[in-house]
């Protein structure tokens, strides 16, 4: 059997220590099943090594060489910003493809990338939700809304930049009321929000991080307004209902992403999950982190997999593993339903057709699914 | 009441200041400290008190009595708490307070305000220029208005001893006439002096028993008035010829005759 | 024109939060000298004992704030102790340094104790807003200002009427001098990182009551610096004025400015205030004046 | 010596200068003119204000009211630095030294404002920056030597006693080569054997470099000696103007500060 | 003062440098890269900070105008980097020189306060400048430097020219404090009062300490945007001016070498963290890897603030009292 080596980039030590040994571990345990099973069929075996990045692009850049000279990967799983940032321009010249967990983010919007999203950017997925809340609405003027960002991060900022383009390219369909750049951990929202309320927004997008979810829930309620919040993977609703005290207080609130709601709901997810945790010893409870985890980990082995199809077990490069991602989508069954079938193209780091969110709520207290296979509007490149 | 013995004082590890120095400060007694520059009378005064740390010297050998306590390298505050301040060198007035306020912080240990105001009011009767002042920003006053604040701000601790270092540095020879009058005034109420001066004739006039320290040894010591007696002293202190009027500073000889006890 | 004036309100509350924060720097400044870089730390290390007294051991929170003020008063103490101490007669320079370290140390100690996670904080204060007609005022803010002012005014008589605040002020003056009176150094700079912790942990009950706490708060830190400086290092009584000032400024910038440029100069202007000031007033409003005598 | 108009040009010349602080007036219409290398002696009680006309006359202080004249040029708010570069050098009472630095260093740092290079050059290292620092180095030297402090040459100011501190801060000042030295209260904290060096080297600097000096003194023994011409001040006046002899024997003189 | 000795070592160690990549892995190598950038950097504040007294806390801000400078020429006008280089740390000494400036009446503290400014604002201004001028959130991509049609992509590649670029600065570093500008920085720093009487224009010193810092920290700036190729806001924060403060006060307040010590001290710190923190997180997983990472966060944090308290005056100082120490060795007095 030939073994390859993937490396994966992780931060036990910076600002998101508290769910990386989560993330890493539903990483891990999906290769592991996979070297089990289709891997052992097809006769290769993967290695993979955690690197410790610090959630700091020099630490990132520091580290490659080694990781390079030491391992030899034909893939990188990713973490965040600073990888992409220490990376972007190394990956091409060393042809190693990076893949990647999140949504995507316009900066990195470029053709024939190395990095790739299985989701596609924050303002995609939040523009998404807005059509299938409109359709929910009825009626057919526009659906008001609000968006709440920080300056704090440039990848926050681009959340907000991309909405503005999305209530630009269609009007009929939405109407941007109010973009609030605040801190990121704010003081007082209430005067934010009381400007929200009175410009009638019927949702308000929050894509940046839980503490200003709850920063403007506690504005809302101050001002009596129950305006629904809609917030990403990574300040969702879990994350957003335990920093506020129980998920209760989001009643009503949205949370929507290209990916599966970590709902406790009988999904086809949610098997797969019990297979990794009863046979392969996973520890993680079933959340969102795990979700991600496991949906990243599972779409770069379904890539290899690919790979190794077209070119046979030996031999396989980093380069050819990137070809084998454009040459044929990666369908939902093959990520067990954990993402969207995925068609990725030259042009953009993630699928441009054929997207999908999921949209889940809270309704009597417990997270459920609301929606699922959302279609996404196209959006052109800001 | 003060006992040194065989003090040894290193700066920061390797500069000897000190090279064992014993000297002796009986109760109600003024003894002072004559030496040239860089003698170490400074230093001994830092050993002292405990100010040594802050230039990162300590006293490497030998032992300070106060009244009984051993208080080398003892914390400056508690050496004041044992009854004894020191009036340093350099005039550090607390420079953004008024001059009064600087007074009340140096009676900062008096708990009951009537006795407070009339310490205040005695400092001023002693030295009433400072009470013309009492409202000056104390870092703008003038060197010599500085200085008279520090030993008003002695004063209002009543110490038992006064370890002082130069009080007429700065002053006017008036001035200098006065301060010593207080500072007499001040003995006859029994505080004890110890006294570091470059104007030998002033200290020898108030001092009962003196020392002179040359780089860091005591050269000579003995009853203020034989000192005063004391040709050498005489010449490099007093600045009087043997014959005993003041030699003129426009016919200063460029040879200069040996100190006796350099042997 | 109601909102405008609430706007102007809320911000004033704001800069009050701000002021108390600051309050924080100034006490351990005006008796010590030492400018504390960690404040933000502080708070949030007052966040986190707050945080566990209530969420974790669960106590009332009559038990838990006098419990948690103990606690941080501890801390503080115990920073004191292990940092500074050792260089009291050393030059201010590299004790002001050693809290360069300290704001890096401390972020690694919450990590380590607490990890990087979102927790929700203690409702403290009452989540409903005061109603005044068409305005209404947080309460935690409304009720933090008033604590704020209440102890912007009993320090300020504290450092400039009573004999131990004279002897602090000793001491902020001069170190060698101040013990040479009989003054202790290391029990001034005790008692003002004690007061220094206490005040950040009321200061992050204010700041956090019913939202979350994570080590992201420390920013708070440096947002109130601006206030300290405005009002000028040595003043208390000035933090409030000057927390007013870049309090109501900042809010109207967040709520009018903003929305036009699409940023968040809100977040930049007290800065830009502060440089202003200090051009015309260089060592703020009440702050000390630096004497220059030959 | 009258202070007539602007005619004749002198080194230094202060022209009914006047200072108040808040209430305090340091110096109230105080002229003085000080002619070539002569020994100008100003003396006076406690805050009469000695050190505030130094002050004025190094730009220090503005004065409400008056004008500074350095050779005949009028230098009344100017920077400190304009004017010590105008030729006007002096040393301070309670010195201000850089303590961390060795006597050499601070005698070198007097030299800064006669050297040329700049940070170009500087970073570059041309041989140049190097020949400068070689010769004004020399010259630093020579101070050394002059004042006798060879043997503390690499010791930090701060390790010295406040005698050589004063000889170290008179070496500073004359680095500047001066065209005009002030010094207050140089002879503070010595005893008479150090008062004696001091002295001598003060008349030594008058011999060979010709330089006029202004001397604030409380030591009456050294300015009665020293001093060519004496100006008493008090209260920020001018009380008394006249030789030494004069001076003694003037009874307001003695009644104000003699006793 | 300096003898041949020293020479001889300077020459060696040299040497050394140039032989290290055939000596040491490319890891090793990437290290040394972001150390010898730092080093620029933190001399620059050394001379700011350490020299002149002048606390600095934009030093990472003055980097990031360096390093968008740099970015911004070589990708829109493909200027070479021999020119951007240098352009880069001009355009960061001008930001810092309006700053310095600042330092014609405001003093201490106050002073070094207001750098902070420096850092918030421009965040701000990048974020918020027409995207098309500084590339806002989206940042921007860097051409690698090219010479000759040598593009310098490789770790080794972007070591040599980091290690001429550093090498060239550091000289020129200690040609300035040895000269009348480092006298009179320092000058400034201890008594600004007696140096503007030597003739010392205190304000212009001051500015020009924070110009000359500035200019470092451009300059290390644009090697850094050679290095990582891609640069946003994000990578020029307060918190990275700290870090470089940290770094000059392991090291030493006001010695050159000091600030070298100090960059390799904390450098290695973080680099031993990274590399064995997995290791140790697996061995000792049942603790959990958080903790550990969290842990070795306290540690770097802990040894920063030990040296500060058991060192105060840094490092170098420490070796200078052994070395006098040592010189009158064994008979001290
Ligand atoms: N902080 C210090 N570090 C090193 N050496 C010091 C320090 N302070 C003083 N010394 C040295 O110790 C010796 C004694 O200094 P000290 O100040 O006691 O002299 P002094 O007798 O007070 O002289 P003066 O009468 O001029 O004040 C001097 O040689 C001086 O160089
Ligand atoms: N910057 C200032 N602010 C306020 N008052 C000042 C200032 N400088 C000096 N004074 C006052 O002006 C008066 C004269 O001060 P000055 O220092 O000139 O006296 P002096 O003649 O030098 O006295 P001494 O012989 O003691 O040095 C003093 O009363 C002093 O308090
Ligand atoms: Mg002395
Ligand atoms: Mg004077």
């Amino acid at each position: 059997e030939t073994t390859y080596n993937l490396a994966l980039l992780s931060d036990f030590s910076g600002p998101y220590a508290d769910i990386m040994p989560i993330l890493a571990s539903s990483r891990e345990v999906v290769f592991d099943w996979w070297n089990a099973t289709s891997g052992k069929e097809l006769g290769v075996k993967l290695n993979y090594k955690n690197y410790e990045t610090r959630y700091d692009a020099a630490q990132v850049a520091s580290l490659w060489p080694g990781i390079k000279s030491e391992l030899a990967p034909i893939a990188v799983v990713g973490l965040g910003g600073p990888d992409v940032a220490a990376l972007s321009e190394r990956l091409p010249e060393d042809k190693i493809p990076m893949f990647m967990a999140t949504a995507a983010y316009g900066f990195a919007w470029q053709p024939d990338s190395w990095i790739f999203n299985p989701r596609p950017t924050y303002a995609h997925e939040a523009a998404g939700f807005l059509a299938w809340m409109r359709e929910q609405r009825g009626g057919d003027e526009p659906i008001k809304f609000a968006v709440l960002s920080s300056e704090a991060s440039p990848a926050y900022v681009d959340m907000g930049k991309g909405l503005e383009v999305y209530a630009e390219e269609y009007p009929e369909a939405a109407d941007l009321v109010e973009v609030i750049y605040t801190d990121v951990q704010p003081t007082d929202l209430t005067a934010q929000m009381r400007r929200v309320a009175r410009s009638g927004a019927e949702a308000v997008i929050i894509q940046t991080n839980t503490s200003i979810v709850v920063a403007a829930k506690r504005g809302l309620q101050a001002n009596g307004a129950d305006i629904p919040i809609m917030m990403s993977s990574h300040n969702g609703l879990p994350a957003s209902g335990k920093a506020l005290g129980g998920l209760a207080q989001l009643e009503g609130d949205f949370e929507a992403y290209g990916m599966v709601i970590a709902a406790d709901e009988d999904t086809e997810a949610q098997q797969f999950y019990q297979t990794l945790v009863s046979d392969y010893g996973l520890k993680a409870p079933w959340n969102v982190v795990t979700a991600m985890g496991i949906s990243q980990a599972l779409y770069t082995v379904a890539v290899i997999e690919h790979a190794i199809e077209e070119n046979g077990a030996e031999g396989l490069t980093g380069e050819l593993v990137r070809e084998a991602l454009f040459a044929k989508p990666i369908t939902s069954e093959e990520t067990h339903g954990f993402l969207p079938s995925l068609t990725f193209t030259p042009e953009a780091p993630f699928p441009l057709k054929g997207l999908k969110v999921n949209v889940g709520t809270v309704k009597d207290g417990k997270i459920t699914i609301a929606a699922t296979g959302v279609d996404v509007p196209d959006l052109s490149k800001w | 009441m003060l006992e040194l013995n065989n003090v040894e004082v290193t700066y920061s590890d390797v500069i000897l200041a000190l090279k064992g120095v014993s000297m002796t400060v009986r109760e109600g007694q003024c003894v002072a400290l004559l030496g040239g520059n860089g003698a170490g009378k400074s230093t001994t005064l830092k050993a002292i008190s405990g100010t040594l740390k802050s230039e990162d010297g300590t006293v490497s050998a030998g032992s300070i009595v106060l009244n009984g306590t051993p208080i080398q390298n003892m914390e400056a505050s508690n050496v004041v708490k044992n009854g004894l301040i020191h009036v340093m060198e350099g005039r550090r007035v607390l420079r953004h307070l008024t001059s009064e306020q600087n007074l009340i912080v140096g009676g900062h240990m008096v708990t009951n305000s009537t006795e407070l105001k009339n310490r205040l009011a005695h400092v001023y009767s002693l030295m009433p220029r400072l009470a013309d002042l009492r409202n000056r920003t104390s870092g703008f006053m003038s060197g010599g208005e500085q200085q008279l604040l520090l030993i008003g701000r002695a004063m209002m601790a009543r110490p038992k001893i006064i370890a002082i270092d130069e009080p007429s540095l700065g002053l006017a020879p008036m001035m200098i006439r006065d301060v010593y009058e207080v500072l007499k005034q001040l003995k006859r109420e029994g505080t004890t002096f110890f006294l570091v001066e470059q104007n030998s004739a002033a200290a020898l006039s108030i001092a009962d028993y003196a020392y002179v320290m040359e780089n860091g040894r005591i050269v000579l010591d003995g009853p203020a008035h034989k000192l005063a007696g004391n040709e050498d002293i005489r010449e490099f202190y007093l600045g009087v010829t043997a014959s005993g009027e003041r030699k003129s500073y426009r016919e200063i000889k460029h040879y200069r005759r040996r100190k006796r006890w350099l042997g | 024109m109601v909102y405008f004036i609430n706007d102007i309100i809320t911000g004033a509350l704001i800069g009050l939060l701000y002021a108390l924060v600051a309050m924080g720097f100034v006490v351990i400044y005006r008796a010590s000298k030492v400018f504390n870089f960690a404040q933000g730390e502080l708070v949030i290390i007052g966040g986190f004992i707050v945080w566990f007294t209530t969420m974790q051991l669960g106590l009332s929170l009559w038990l838990s704030i006098p419990l948690s003020l103990v606690l941080a008063g501890l801390v503080g103490y115990l920073i004191e102790r292990i940092f500074l101490t050792k260089l009291i007669g050393e030059s201010v320079f590299s004790m002001v340094m050693v809290t360069v370290g300290l704001l890096i140390l401390l972020r690694g100690v919450v990590l380590l104790l607490f990890g990087a996670s979102v927790r929700p904080f203690p409702i403290i204060f009452p989540l409903k807003p005061l109603f005044l007609g068409d305005m209404l005022i947080p309460m935690n803010l409304l009720i933090g200002g008033i604590i704020t002012i209440v102890a912007a005014v009993g320090l300020s008589w504290f450092f400039n009427w009573t004999r131990s605040g004279l002897r602090m002020t000793a001491v902020a003056e001069d170190h060698v001098v101040a013990a040479s009176m009989g003054i202790s150094v290391k029990g001034s700079i005790a008692f003002a990182w004690i007061l220094g912790a206490i005040l950040s942990t009321i200061g992050a009950m204010i700041f956090l009551s019913g939202k979350s706490l994570t080590f992201l708060a420390s920013d708070i830190g440096f947002a109130a610096l601006p206030v300290a400086l405005f009002a000028g290092l040595e003043s208390i009584g000035g933090l409030v004025l000057a927390g007013i000032i870049i309090g109501v400024i900042q809010s109207l910038t967040t709520n009018y400015l903003d929305p036009i440029i699409g940023g968040s100069l809100g977040s930049v202007v007290p800065y830009i205030i502060m440089l202003a000031i200090l051009l015309i007033r260089p060592t703020g409003l009440f702050g000390w004046r630096t004497i220059e005598r030959v | 010596m009258t202070t007539n108009g602007g005619i004749v040009t002198s080194p230094l010349a202060v022209r009914s200068a006047t200072l108040k602080f808040g209430g305090v007036t340091a110096l109230d219409d105080v002229s003085i003119t000080v002619n070539d290398d002569e020994l100008l002696a100003i003396i006076g009680p406690n805050g009469a204000g000695k050190t505030s006309l130094l002050n004025v006359t190094a730009g220090f202080y503005r004065p409400q009211k008056g004008r500074v004249e350095l050779s005949g040029q009028d230098v009344t708010g100017l920077r400190v630095d304009q004017i010590a570069r105008r030729g006007l050098a002096r040393t301070f009472q309670g010195t201000h030294l850089f303590a961390g630095q060795t006597v050499v260093e601070n005698i070198m740092i007097g030299r800064h404002m006669l050297m040329k290079s700049n940070v170009i050059q500087a970073f570059f290292q041309f041989g140049l920056v190097m020949r400068e620092e070689s010769e004004h180095r020399e010259a630093a030297e020579e101070i050394i030597d002059f004042l006798e402090i060879e043997a503390i040459r690499n010791r930090p100011v701060g390790t010295l006693g406040y005698g050589l501190r004063k000889r170290v801060d008179l070496g500073r000042a004359l680095a500047q080569e001066p065209s005009i030295l002030l010094m207050d209260e140089p002879m503070a904290g010595m005893n008479s054997e150090e008062k004696e060096d001091l002295a001598r080297f003060i008349l030594d600097v008058r011999e060979a470099r010709k330089i006029p000096v202004v001397l604030v003194e409380h030591d009456m023994g050294v300015v009665m000696d020293l001093a060519d011409r004496i100006v008493v001040l008090d209260f920020g006046r001018v009380i008394a103007e006249g030789t030494p002899e004069e001076i003694q024997k003037n009874p307001a003189v003695i009644k104000a500060y003699l006793g | 003062m300096r003898t041949r000795w020293q020479a001889v070592c300077l020459a060696l160690f040299l040497v050394v440098m140039l032989a290290m990549p055939y000596l040491v892995s490319g890891r090793i190598i990437a290290v040394l890269n972001m150390m010898l950038i730092s080093a620029v950097i933190a001399v620059g504040l050394q001379i700011c900070t350490g020299y002149a007294g002048q606390i600095n806390l934009g030093q990472a801000a003055f980097m990031g105008v360096g390093a968008y400078t740099a970015s911004i020429l070589a990708s829109k006008t493909g200027l070479t980097f021999l020119l951007t280089i240098p352009l880069a740390g001009f355009a960061a000494a001008l930001f810092g020189f309006l700053f310095g400036l600042t330092a014609t009446r405001i003093k201490g503290f106050y002073l070094a306060l207001t750098t902070l400014a420096a850092q918030f604002i421009f965040h701000f201004a990048v974020l918020n400048l027409p995207s098309s001028w500084l590339g806002g959130s989206n940042g921007v991509t860097v051409p690698a430097a090219e010479i000759f049609g040598l593009r310098f992509v490789t770790e080794t590649q972007q070591f040599y020219m980091n290690l001429a670029v550093a090498a060239i600065m550091i000289a020129g570093a200690f040609g300035i404090i040895r000269s009348r500008f480092g006298r009179a920085f320092i000058a400034v720093r201890d008594d600004d009062v007696a140096a503007g009487i030597m003739g010392i224009n205190v304000a212009a010193t001051k500015a020009n300490a924070f110009l000359i810092g500035a200019f470092y920290a451009g300059v290390g700036g644009a090697l850094w945007a050679y290095m990582i190729r891609f640069i946003g806001v994000d990578q020029f924060t307060l918190f990275h001016s700290i870090f470089f403060v940290a770094m000059i006060i392991v090291g030493g307040m006001g010695s050159i070498v000091g600030a070298l010590v100090g960059v390799f001290v904390i450098r290695t710190i973080q680099e031993v963290i990274a590399t064995v923190g997995p290791n140790i997180a697996d061995s000792v997983s049942f603790l959990g890897g958080d903790i550990v990472f969290a842990g070795m966060n306290v540690i770097l944090g802990g040894v920063i603030a030990l040296f500060m308290i058991l060192e105060p005056k840094g490092l170098m100082h420490r070796w200078n009292i052994l070395k006098s120490s040592y010189r009158i060795w064994p008979f001290p007095y």
